[in-house]
């Protein structure tokens, strides 16, 4: 056991905080194109979006591993520096690197399965965040049962003639393009005749709706497609093929719902509100009830951090074998988070329920929020019992459900 | 011996439920939060004014229908199953039994009457009497009432307001006094309202009997539980019913999501959760109206219980409609937040389970 | 809601206390045959079990609704006197009638469906005591899935010869009789093909071996059976339809595992401890954890005590619908006692683990003992996992699971 | 970086293991259990010492192996996973600890070497520190002890005592002296032995450092915690794998029971439930041996998550396992009571959680 990153990273994190310090408070002449990406800071230098991306790959504090001919840095992927490069943006408050299914999917799908003229078209608008991506997955029938899905795409004078529906799909609105499974072989079974086709989101006969979820709040959408027409060329991998193009950044997506840090914050932003609080002129923080059950809580949160750093530490150390301790981290890092809202709410009593713009709101209402957005969570991306099937199975090497006799 | 509704009650609370089928679908109920529909939502409120919901607890006396709590209670889970938004709970049973308990015969020949003449609304605020938050707390001193109190239910507008000062003398607040000020609060239920109201030397009517006498206010929050209770148990019920018949149609992976065993012992999982707490409800509300040495601890038990039972099934249910339950267009979403609000209201769990404790002087 | 009995029921509640008095100290001079029949006070008359049993019928306290051509009382079921009698004999410290797999499940089950000759054969003797009875159900293989059983019964010169193993026979040293399922059809499938036996325990061929549970205690046993010979006409109903025989009373042991007065009894000795014994010098009953957590399960046990009032109305009153609230006891009251059990010996803290013969145990270690057992009941006469399939499936209409493949 | 058991550690502990599953299988630990098989008993003992167990803790200076918390926490995974019937945290963790921090020079050459050189064996007693129950306690006066322990551990066949007065003042009692009385106590655990001690002005040598400063026996405390956390960890990992594998071989209703998916779930939530613990235990340990600061918080944590997700897991894996997880065959009930003795040693969950809110000042 080694907690210390060694020497060299000593004199990285340097760079990085003289980095942020000469960097603190800038901000963006345009809107953040994306509401994943959080505006921080203001009061310093005002440039693009853009041009902070075109600076940070230069530094090589972002797309460190993509090829410099494909827009990137071009050195090595570096868990330490990423993981330095994060911790302190956020504690100087300097705008992290956009994220999003186009930067955190895409771009690795591209650089694995795409062709040379789809890297070259694509990765480095990406990176500087001149095409915002959204995802093409699920329909509504087509849920955790992603290989039923529907959309079709017929073939037809060298386009992609596409029609049908998808659902859950975030930013779209945003988008200039959709990634997305499509139905190229109806005769074909499940998982074989579904292509992995590159929408341009201004294509003729593409309706875009907005979604409302429970918060309220969250942006989803659902997209129809009408003889959506793209050329033969935006097909990523072979036809039929797109399962497998599509399953290599399914993996990666499930890891990154769940941040075991974030959670010990709200924990820590928990003890302030009881420590400030009281019910009868007694400090929330001093009943002894409620002080149990938030430290049964940190003490499940502080095993989820230590989880991920032994996740963490299998990047850097190949060989130590964490299969187990990467499997489950969606689904306990999202029951946890939403339990520890939901605590929080209960911790308030009445002021708990409070939302939207009401008065006496407690961190903007975010704990009702999250409460809730954390039970949109256990649902999406796998839902709790698909993982549970996935630990079973893949994790412990239980059998799979014996095949059901066709009605 | 006989354990359950009456026919009379069964009748009753079927009617409600038609009412309101009818009436006050999902859509009208969205329209009237989203739009802020007051036609509509009077239309409902007449609806079941007319139906007599609003004298069921007023005496025969005072011209009312004279029935019991466990009548209320029926009328109650009918409410919660189709989340009607609808004030209940503060002028048809709160208010009635802290009249019927603490007025005088003036006190009661006049807000009962204004009740049943359907002239007279009422807010409750007893919160600061049963945990007060923070510097929240208000003052009775010569016939004034000082001070603030923070989530008075039902007090979108009515007529008057309850509230319980920290001795459990209860006081009644005309709303039309211009020393008051009522601040809407948002919570994430919306079909009921709640309030912030802070007192700037206010005239009170001081119920008499609850001078001397904290059973006028007690009895009070005991049916109030208990009713809030019943709030939950209906709306748990609804979401079982739709959870299962949604794991009927859905299908995933060529069946029908309710054949697999998780999702089926999800669903039973809720079923047995819930089951016991119809009986546990109806128990409390008998003892209510019947037993009353052993009526403030079932209260305590009945609100704590279907509290914990429905947050679990609020949950679990939203779960089984998957992405489906997280959306706005099946709606679960009221039911869950009709939960959630119903359980921090007139005592957290954990509040009412100390109070139950003390009740047993553990 | 009416929950007053009627006054008829009050003059008999009189007379019950009344024979209560008159008997009270009542005891033995045989030991009880099984250990399920609880001996009480000590003191007055001494009488042999038998004559107990016979004085009981007669006053109509046991065996009220079975005919008097059988050896019982020849008058109606009524649950409410039942429920009196019950109380009172248990305030009075006055031994019960006793109980057991012959008197609840094979008594029944003759009435129902065995021959005239079988009934005069083996009724009355079983109520007075004279026939204990055994179960013959599980085998090592046929837990969950009785339909799989394996043990054989062939007819050979008009007998039956058994040959084959049972399991989790509780009281099989004590008992007389045995009713059993075997396979006397190997070529049909499944539940077809079973028959319901009636074997006497002294049969040559029988070997009963015991089965240590984890309590250390409770007597389970193991039954071989090598060519056990047994006349033909030891069959109830018709061969190949013991399945259905078996399953009318099956029914009835699901809801008497678990009684909810007695669960409140324990809640009740639990507030006796905790106002006794002291953590630091202050008392359990004062540390706000713990106080919560009982409330917590008192809440619990108080909604299961109103259902089992709901239930028992239903059987006052044809006609009210209480499918559900049967249907769960078992899951519900298992669960609940377990995890009522097991919160005594989390408060009783190290002490709450001595067992056996130790020093200082409370209530005779049955905390720790009750916490195991229970935790066998969870598994035994339906595991909690078959009982939310039956909720499922027959209390809320789900699916079956749908048919598997064969391999 | 590395976060993880070490070539070394993990050596070690495929030795313990390897040597547990040889000589110590569970139709041993029967025999030593039911018929008090004292030979039995001790060849595991030997051969667990001739691997150096006993030397882990004590430093390179005193002829040990000097190695570190993290190593003893892996020894210890592997001993609750094959529920060795052999006394480890007593003699081999708490005493060592207690006295290389609270002894002085003489003190640590005496009882250090005695436990080295496999003369001295240790029983502690640090029950009535950490939450005295009832009238149970005792009082350091004049070099003399009077008063009761309970729940000492490991006490049975040992050359002397560790006691701590409520001060937090260590004492050493040799158990050859006639004013004590040591009565053996059953727990459902047999694999360790406890017992109670009276004491009637008998001798204690108090370690001379402990009387000013508490932080030897605290750090005894947290390290006997991060041991159980461990032994509680290896249990539930052995239970796991056994209900996997029996999951797969079981057979009913024509398929294997871990086909369906309510026994896949069952074992799925045990395995995630399980899978921060580890990291949780080995950072407790990693934080005693390097980030003293941390140390205490992280100790507290790790004994009371692992306390509660073990009882879980052994509920559930007995479960899985059916009628058979009931009996005596497969002896699954010996984790199960193993994990359920470790809950209440040296603080129950409760009592620690209490702990942890102190250390953090809350």
């Amino acid at each position: 056991m080694n907690l210390n990153y060694g020497p060299e990273y000593k004199n990285f994190k340097k760079e990085v905080i003289s980095f942020c310090k000469k960097w603190e408070g800038v901000h963006f002449v345009d809107e953040a194109k994306s509401p994943l990406t959080p505006i921080t800071k203001v009061g310093g230098k005002k440039i693009t979006r853009t041009e902070w991306q075109s600076i940070l790959i230069k530094e090589g504090y972002f797309a460190r591993s993509i090829p410099k001919e494909y827009g990137g840095y071009g050195g090595e992927s570096d868990v330490i520096k990423n993981r330095i490069i994060a911790t302190e943006f956020s504690n100087h408050g300097v705008p992290s690197p956009m994220s999003g299914q186009g930067i955190d999917m895409l771009v690795p799908t591209l650089l694995e399965l795409g062709t040379e003229q789809q890297k070259k078209q694509y990765i480095e608008k990406t990176l500087l965040g001149e095409i915002i991506w959204c995802q093409g997955y699920s329909e509504p029938n087509a849920g955790s049962d992603l290989a039923s899905l529907q959309t079709k795409g017929e073939l037809v004078d060298g386009n992609w003639v596409i029609n049908g529906q998808k659902i859950w799909t975030s930013t779209a609105q945003y988008s200039q393009m959709m990634f997305c499974l499509v139905r190229t072989e109806p005769e074909a079974k499940k998982h074989a005749g579904i292509s992995y086709l590159l929408i341009p989101m201004e294509t003729p006969g593409i309706e875009i709706r907005p979604l409302v979820d429970m918060t309220l709040k969250a942006g989803f959408n659902e997209v129809f497609f009408t003889n959506v027409t793209i050329p033969e060329a935006n097909i990523v991998g072979k036809r039929g093929e797109g399962w497998a193009v599509a399953n290599a950044t399914l993996t990666h997506e499930r890891g990154s719902l769940t941040n075991p840090n974030a959670t010990m914050n709200r924990v820590n932003s928990l003890i302030n509100i009881m420590k400030k609080e009281t019910i009868n002129g007694k400090k929330l923080i001093d009943i002894p009830v409620y002080r149990d059950k938030l430290m049964t809580l940190q003490a499940k949160v502080m095993a989820f951090q230590s989880n991920s750093l032994r996740v963490l530490s299998a990047k850097l150390n190949p060989g130590q074998d964490v299969k187990m301790a990467g499997m489950i981290q969606k689904y306990y890092g999202t029951e946890l988070r939403h339990e520890l809202e939901g605590f929080a709410v209960d911790v308030m009593g009445e002021i708990g329920t409070l939302y939207e713009s009401s008065p006496h709101l407690r961190d903007k209402g975010s704990w009702q929020f999250l409460y809730m957005y954390y039970l949109g969570l256990i649902i999406g991306g796998g839902t709790s019992q698909i993982q549970k099937n996935i630990i079973a199975e893949r994790g412990l090497g239980m059998p799979r459900e014996p095949k059901v006799q066709e009605a | 011996m006989y354990f359950g509704l009456s026919e009379d009650q069964e009748f009753f609370k079927d009617n409600v439920s038609k009412f309101l089928q009818d009436h006050a679908p999902l859509d009208v109920i969205k329209k009237i939060i989203e739009d802020d529909e007051h036609d509509l939502k009077n239309n409902i409120k007449n609806g079941l004014v007319n139906l007599g919901i609003n004298s069921l607890l007023i005496p025969e006396e005072y011209g009312g229908l004279g029935l019991d709590l466990l009548f209320a209670t029926a009328v109650s889970q009918s409410l919660g199953e189709n989340i009607a938004p609808f004030s209940f709970l503060s002028s048809y049973v709160m208010a009635p039994i802290a009249l019927i308990n603490g007025g005088n015969t003036e006190q009661k020949e006049k807000y009962l009457k204004g009740i049943l003449e359907n002239n007279y609304k009422f807010g409750v605020g007893f919160s600061e009497f049963i945990s007060a938050r923070n510097d929240f707390g208000f003052i009775f001193k010569d016939n004034k009432i000082n001070g603030k109190s923070i989530f008075v239910l039902d007090a979108d507008d009515v007529s008057h307001l309850l509230l319980a000062d920290e001795n459990g003398v209860i006081g009644v607040v005309d709303t039309s006094d211009k020393n008051i000020e009522i601040i809407k609060l948002t919570t994430v239920d919306k079909t009921r309202s709640y309030s912030e109201v802070i007192f700037k030397n206010a005239s009170i009517d001081v119920l008499e009997n609850s001078i001397t006498d904290i059973e006028p206010l007690k009895k009070s929050i005991d049916a109030g539980r208990i009713i809030l209770a019943a709030d939950s148990l209906g709306a748990s019920e609804a979401l079982i019913r739709k959870a299962v018949a949604y794991s009927k149609e859905r299908k995933q992976f060529g069946r029908a999501i309710g054949s697999f065993q998780a999702v089926k012992h999800m669903c039973a999982e809720m079923a047995s959760d819930l089951e016991p707490c119809y009986s546990l409800v109806w128990h409390a509300a008998h003892c209510f109206d019947n037993i009353p040495d052993e009526s403030r601890l079932m209260a305590c038990h009945a609100k704590s219980h279907v509290s914990e039972v429905s947050k679990v099934i609020s949950k679990k249910a939203t779960e089984v409609h998957g992405g489906m339950g997280f959306t706005d267009l099946m709606g679960i979403h009221y039911w869950f937040k009709r939960i959630g609000v119903n359980r921090q209201n007139l005592g957290s769990p954990e509040t009412i389970r100390e109070e139950a404790a003390k009740i047993q002087n553990l």
